[in-house]
């Protein structure tokens, strides 16, 4: 095909779908010590294959060359955490949101930042570049020095090793990260407007973006995505997080 | 009889010429010595006679007549030059029947029959299987004449041949040369080695800015040099000291 | 390509251009030092600490930059030993280029013959006054064109210093193509910049090897 | 051991992972140093030999590749191809980077082999009768090869090195697949960091090293 | 009166002995003349003279006193070596008043001025400017010679100076040494050149394996050589051509 991209038929006659999933980002997309995919995302990804019929091949991702990886074609589908944006929705195409997200922050609990005014501009606050949290301080903070990392593991280790004094993420990666580390709080657990995390895939692919709506209309109805949270978020955030994190 | 002959030749590097219109016969069985100070153009000389050098003008003929290949040529006019020439990654042996087996299709054994005779008469069999770096340099000149016998060349082209050896090797060198003289090949020697010239010489030519200055036997050369530029010349090979206290 | 997108990053890429530049040049002075010192130590043969440099000069030759700077800059905080990036990335590109740089310099320092220090002796020279006068001034000749090469490596390795979060051209590239989706324009001016640092250091080093290396060296 | 996070090695398949990373990064360069030795052989004669044209092509070619960080050539290959509508996998891309900059490397020590070969070599096989191309096949290719050996084992090493930076372009290889276990166990083992590294740091080591010092024993055995 | 003395002078290196029990005078103004063959020990004696190598075993005495420093003994015994010498990053000047000036504290301005009276002794006044790669290996020897001058030294060693020169610089090197012979200077000299030996020598040492096998005026060793190895070795400075066609 000239445009590049597969249509749901292109994919089914090859009987192997390209989805490209975060490994270091746990628990929504990492790889466990036998080497195997785990997380929120892959349950996703996986059952989106099973209804396919054809096999999964999960892509590594980093935040940053997400679009890329659809613009070269180099994945059919994005279900890495991807925030929907208005200029992403310029290059790529977003299907049905699958879970709620805003931006927070988590800093060390020996210094709790409560809030981005009044920045000590000594300080720095650490970003993943190629995220929403990167392109919502760089517009309505720009003054604040960022420290830019490309992948979760890099920013996560940065952060614990003291070389930001805090770091503004996914609110619900901020949570995790809280919950699995000693010595850090979440000072603000929501930041910027609420905003919607959907599979995407190549611009102008609309017949796969038909399909995945229309998968998760259907999964929706089954109420996949509560019993996803229950199975691989569930441990981190607890019950009491659901309601925010999953759409109804 | 002559073997090879000049007639005419002028040579040119770029704008500079070497020699002009130089005539110059080699004779069957005659050793010719070519001396001349630094820059005169005996290794031109040398390297035109094989066609190592292209000429501008003139003429080289072999045998009287003019030459077929250059190939051919070289086969027949061994050269040897001042050093560092053997293959360093052929041992001794494979030095030597190398250009016998590939250029004419000589059967290994029979090359290496040959090489050993060869290496036997300058003393060198036992190296037969050494590499060149494991050699002196005085063995390794004698490695490089016996390896252009091995080709039977009619004629054979000396350039300083010792120029780059500690003294003591001068002599193990030159004396295989003397002996290719006391067997009547036919030779054409550049060398500063007076005392050796004076020795093998069937012929002196002296030159001096691309031409010959003056041509002879060599007791008259070096005894009664005829030209100026020759006693002096010779003149720089003395020393005197002025007082004595 | 759109112009004005490239006008747009061409700020973004100055300060990165400054920033790996920067940190490549200061690596570059330190690795030249920590190669004349350790390349002293191996000159000279000082027992025990010539160990160390051979090992120092072999673990920084036979592991890339990139694990130097993530063993450094992640690892090392979890015993205590913490730095920020800017200190990490010079800190890591001095000890890579330093072991590069003292293998050109012994290079330099063993192709004095051994004549060149005994006629600096046989005119009443002591040790000192040889070493520097007559086989330091030449080992560094020598080994200019190892060091340019040392240099012009060095700069290109500023590239993996985005590992360690430093806004070099490299993250600044990748950050852009992340953010704004331009990929040809992001890359091209990586590309361009990349020529603008590394091409005065080529032809600086040609002219000083030009004027500074004598046809022969000795000869 | 904890402390420092070794014990993460010994946890379900995280030693074999890291081997197999290193594994993928070795093939990567292996592959790519057979096809540079082979191409860079063929190229560094056409730039002794070639045509005029050739030859200024082949120098710019080999300029640019030794200017351009590898890094960047990676990112040109693997994003920025798509201008041309190639679309390559992230291993396929770097098997491309490395060969044509092992290529351009390996040409230009080829071509300053066949440069430096003493004039007197070649002389003296003319002046034993050979031909101009049997001097070639029998006295210069056979000194250039040896010269070559030692040289473009430390270019293997150096792609070695170099396949550390697959990462950025996105290949699962061995410092990914580190920071995949550092981050999996992040609560139980928090030094990970230094232990996985450091090891890391030493399997790269123990690839490099032992080509290194074969190398420049082979340099110094042959260097006549 | 003896300047330098060499008494019960035994060296090695490692378990090869080189000379084992040697005396040896220098007295002033007398141009001793060093010949032997190859591996004789010849240079390893000059070196021990001013002390490049240590000896295992007798007495170096300088004006009949043991030494000072061996600083103190190399600014007053000079050495020129075969060649290679002058440091190739320094003009003439600059390598002629190096020393000088750091060693012997002089101001740059008196030494130039020296080095400047030096050079145009042995013809090179205008290449002071000049860098040695830039003069050809004669000019460069007679500027190391200078250059050793330029320290006053009471002795100066010479060790093969022309051995890796053209034949037509050789001379020119010669001639100034030959100079320095007729003011007196004090010289030890080794050389392959034997025309020049027998010029310059007051006294001709012939060494052989470590040993001093015969002493004496040049004119008597050249002529009858009373010891069979020296023969022997003069023989090897001939050539003869056994028959001649
Ligand atoms: N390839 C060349 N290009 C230009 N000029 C050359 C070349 N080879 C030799 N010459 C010049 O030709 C002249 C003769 O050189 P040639 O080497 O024949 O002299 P020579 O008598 O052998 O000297 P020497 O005794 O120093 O070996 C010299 O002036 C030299 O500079
Ligand atoms: N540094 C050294 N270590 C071991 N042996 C040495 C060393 N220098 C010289 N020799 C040996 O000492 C002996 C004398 O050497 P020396 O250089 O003094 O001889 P020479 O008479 O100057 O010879 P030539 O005429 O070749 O210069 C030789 O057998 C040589 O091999
Ligand atoms: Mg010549
Ligand atoms: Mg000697």
């Amino acid at each position: 095909a000239k445009q590049g991209y597969r249509s749901v038929d292109d994919i089914k006659k090859d009987g192997t779908i390209k989805i490209g999933v975060f490994s270091d980002k746990h628990p929504f997309g990492y790889v466990d010590k036998n080497g195997k995919y785990q997380g929120y995302d892959i349950e996703l990804a996986n059952r989106i294959g099973k209804d396919l019929g054809v096999k999964v091949k999960l892509v590594s991702t980093e935040a940053a060359n997400r679009i890329e990886y659809l613009k070269t074609n180099k994945v059919d589908i994005i279900l890495a955490n991807f925030t929907v944006t208005d200029e992403r929705k310029e290059e790529v195409d977003f299907a049905l949101p699958y879970m709620n997200v805003s931006l927070g922050v988590v800093s060390p609990t020996k210094k709790v930042i409560t809030s981005l005014d009044n920045w000590n501009k000594n300080d720095k606050l650490i970003v993943i570049s190629g995220t929403t949290a990167e392109t919502y301080v760089t517009k309505n903070y720009p003054n604040i020095p960022l420290q830019k990392y490309d992948t979760y593991a890099n920013a996560k280790n940065a952060l614990e090793n003291g070389n930001g004094a805090a770091w503004l993420n996914d609110n619900t990666e901020v949570l995790s990260f809280a919950k699995s580390t000693k010595g850090f709080t979440v000072g603000i657990p929501t930041l910027g407007s609420q905003d919607k995390i959907a599979p995407a895939v190549t611009k102008g692919n609309s017949d796969l973006k038909k399909w995945i709506d229309n998968e998760i209309k259907s999964l929706n109805k089954e109420d996949f995505f509560s019993k996803d949270y229950d199975k691989t978020l569930a441990s981190v955030y607890g019950k009491e997080y659901k309601s925010t994190i999953v759409i109804k | 009889m002559t073997i090879l002959s000049l007639e005419h030749v002028t040579k040119k590097y770029g704008d500079f010429t070497v020699f002009n219109d130089l005539d110059l016969k080699i004779n069957e069985g005659e050793v010719t010595l070519i001396i001349g100070p630094s820059g005169s153009g005996k290794s031109t000389l040398l390297r035109c006679l094989n066609r190592l050098e292209d000429i501008d003008e003139g003429e080289i003929t072999f045998h009287d007549a003019p030459i077929k290949s250059e190939t051919h040529l070289r086969e027949n006019v061994g050269m040897v030059f001042q050093s560092y020439e053997l293959f360093p990654h052929l041992n001794v042996l494979d030095n030597m029947t190398l250009s016998p087996r590939i250029v004419q299709k000589r059967s290994r054994k029979e090359a290496e029959q040959e090489a050993l005779s060869l290496l036997e008469r300058v003393g060198l069999k036992d190296k037969a299987k050494s590499f060149p770096h494991e050699l002196s340099g005085g063995q390794r000149q004698r490695v490089a004449i016996v390896r252009s016998l091995c080709m039977h060349p009619e004629v054979l082209l000396f350039d300083e041949v010792t120029a780059s050896l500690d003294p003591e090797m001068v002599k193990e060198v030159l004396d295989v040369i003397l002996d290719l003289a006391d067997e009547g090949k036919t030779m054409v020697i550049v060398t500063h080695e007076m005392a050796f010239a004076r020795a093998v010489a069937d012929r002196i030519i002296f030159i001096d800015g691309g031409r010959v200055v003056e041509e002879g036997h060599p007791e008259d050369f070096f005894t009664h040099p005829k030209t100026e530029r020759a006693q002096q010349f010779l003149q720089n090979l003395t020393y005197k000291r002025r007082k004595r206290l | 390509m759109r112009v004005d997108v490239i006008l747009e990053y061409l700020p973004l890429y100055l300060k990165a251009a400054l920033l790996s530049a920067g940190i490549g040049l200061s690596s570059i002075v330190l690795a030249i030092l920590i190669g004349m010192i350790a390349s002293m130590i191996l000159y000279y043969r000082i027992p025990f600490l010539k160990r160390i440099i051979s090992f120092y000069v072999e673990v920084s030759r036979n592991t890339p930059l990139m694990i130097q700077l993530f063993f450094i800059y992640y690892g090392l905080p979890k015993i205590g030993i913490a730095t920020s990036p800017l200190v990490c990335g010079i800190v890591g590109l001095s000890f890579l280029g330093g072991g590069y740089m003292c293998e050109s310099i012994r290079g330099g320092l063993e192709s004095i013959s051994e004549s060149q220090v005994e006629s600096a002796m046989a005119l009443g020279m002591n040790k000192k006054q040889t070493m520097r006068y007559v086989i330091l001034p030449q080992a560094l000749r020598a080994s200019l064109s190892g060091l340019v090469a040392n240099m012009i490596f060095m700069l290109k390795e500023t590239s993996v210093l985005s590992a360690v979060s430093l806004m070099d051209l490299m993250f600044t590239a990748k950050d852009l193509i992340g953010l704004y989706y331009k990929t040809t324009e992001a890359l091209f001016l990586l590309v361009v910049f990349y020529l603008l640092i590394l091409t005065p250091v080529i032809l600086l080093g040609h002219l000083a090897e030009r004027r500074l290396t004598y046809g022969k060296m000795g000869v | 051991m904890a402390k420092w996070g070794f014990d993460l090695l010994f946890q379900g398949q995280n030693l074999s992972r890291l081997l197999e990373g290193l594994t993928l990064a070795l093939y990567i360069s292996a592959i790519a140093v057979v096809l540079s030795l082979v191409l860079g052989i063929i190229l560094g004669i056409a730039q002794v030999k070639g045509h005029p044209l050739i030859r200024t092509i082949m120098r710019g070619y080999v300029h640019f590749i030794q200017i351009m960080p590898q890094l960047v050539l990676l990112f040109i290959a693997y994003f920025g191809l798509r201008a041309f509508a190639i679309n390559l996998s992230p291993e396929m891309a770097s098997i491309i980077v490395f060969t044509m900059w092992g290529t351009g490397e390996m040409s230009d020590l080829v071509r300053g082999a066949i440069v430096s070969m003493d004039h007197h070599q070649y002389e003296s096989g003319l002046a034993l009768g050979m031909s101009s191309r049997q001097v070639y096949i029998h006295v210069v290719i056979p000194q250039i090869a040896k010269r070559l050996i030692p040289l473009s084992m430390n270019l293997i090493t150096r792609m070695i090195k170099t396949t550390s930076l697959l990462l950025m372009i996105g290949v699962v290889d061995i410092i990914k697949v580190s920071q995949q276990i550092i981050e999996t166990n992040r609560l139980a083992s928090p030094n990970g960091a230094f232990g996985i590294y450091l090891v890391v740091f030493m399997l790269y080591f123990i690839s490099c090293y032992p080509i290194s010092i074969l190398a420049r024993y082979l340099e110094k055995k042959w260097r006549i």
